[in-house]
């Protein structure tokens, strides 16, 4: 059994982490999951690959933290955040929440507050490689 | 002592992931601040975020413990 | 190349979804998906099978209709719809929508989007049965 | 011809999934509502959609052309 939160540096797979929910309860009635990919294009430029650094103790307390507070505040069955380090390039999987309920509306919309959150709250940072070179990226107000 | 952990676009202006200060009794957030600043001003542009062993804080007042795990992080960029 | 909106019998696979959808653009920065599943517990009753009808040209016709909306309303790069019909049990799963776009929100938006009107839009019932026997569900309003 | 298809539980109560009418010059959806209302009310009880050649349908004074696809259906409780 794998942890609920996690950083790693493969691929996961969306398939494998909701069979994992599913064997936890069969009063689910409905599972969202978000997969964020590594675009080809950003801010105008080609990005050929992307490299995370994290503050792993803290990033993991960070997830463990949103996790529960979207199980209270949802009332969510299970959920589980995996986030990958390391290095992607175009079209690669980076991030991947899945949210578990009885009903659709708490699954779907814990799904999207968990993504926004983890934005905000994980101590990941991602340099992009383009033609132009490496950059940090800065992320919008 | 004191470890500074440094991540990302800071570690690249700092040019190094740590840094060690020696404890001193009734030392402050704010005294390692300061002594970066002098150090380090480029890389502090773009400090938005700072934790005390591994927990967000706001108050530069607040008192260190010898061990403590001190890190100065620009905003967040994953997902 | 499978079709973007089916009626099955058999299960399927996220991941064959999502890559499937990825396939089709390297500008896909956020993938939304959603899963229902049958669960073991409804109105009260334990559930131990269901039985899905469909009336199949409509709803295939009305699959699309919402595919093709959501992908105009929402900016998608891409978007799937699958429905099983026939039998399943508890934990089975029923419903999934996939859907793709360059950022984020919309995906989420998209996908919740989708399945609020595929409850209302699409012609398929349910028959529940429990150990009461069976009965067709009645949607809440 | 027009054919009228029932499912799922509006299917179970007329006990049959296909009924077939002989197509009238002039004949409108009201008829055949009217004329299944008589042979089948307990089916109409729980008829909250209608659709003519897959699309849905309200008002009542469409007229029909041979050859129509006509189902009336339960609420929907697919997902």
């Amino acid at each position: 059994m794998q942890d609920a939160v996690r950083l790693q540096t493969e691929d996961f797979s969306v398939d494998a982490e909701i069979a994992a929910l599913k064997s936890s309860s069969k009063r689910i009635g409905g599972i969202a999951t978000f997969v964020g990919c590594a675009r080809d294009f950003s801010e105008g430029r080609d990005v050929s690959r992307i490299d995370f650094d994290t503050y792993p103790a803290m990033a993991l307390a960070e997830l463990q933290r949103l996790r529960n507070s979207a199980i209270e505040k949802f009332g969510l069955l299970d959920a589980c955040i995996v986030h990958r380090i390391g290095s992607v390039t175009a079209g690669d999987n980076i991030v991947l929440i899945v949210t578990a309920a009885e009903h659709r509306a708490p699954a779907l919309n814990a799904c999207h507050w968990l993504i926004d959150e983890l934005k905000q709250c994980v101590p990941i940072w991602k340099k992009e490689t383009t033609p132009q070179g490496e950059s940090w990226v800065t992320p919008h107000p | 002592m004191i470890r500074v952990l440094f991540f990302g676009p800071v570690a690249e202006r700092v040019q190094t992931r740590e840094k060690q200060f020696e404890f001193i009794q009734g030392m402050k957030l704010q005294d390692v601040v300061t002594a970066l600043s002098v150090s380090d001003p480029q890389a502090f542009d773009i400090v938005s975020f700072t934790a005390v062993n591994q927990t967000q804080v706001k108050d530069m007042q607040l008192p260190l413990n010898d061990g403590d795990e001190i890190a100065f992080m620009a905003k967040f960029s994953g997902g």
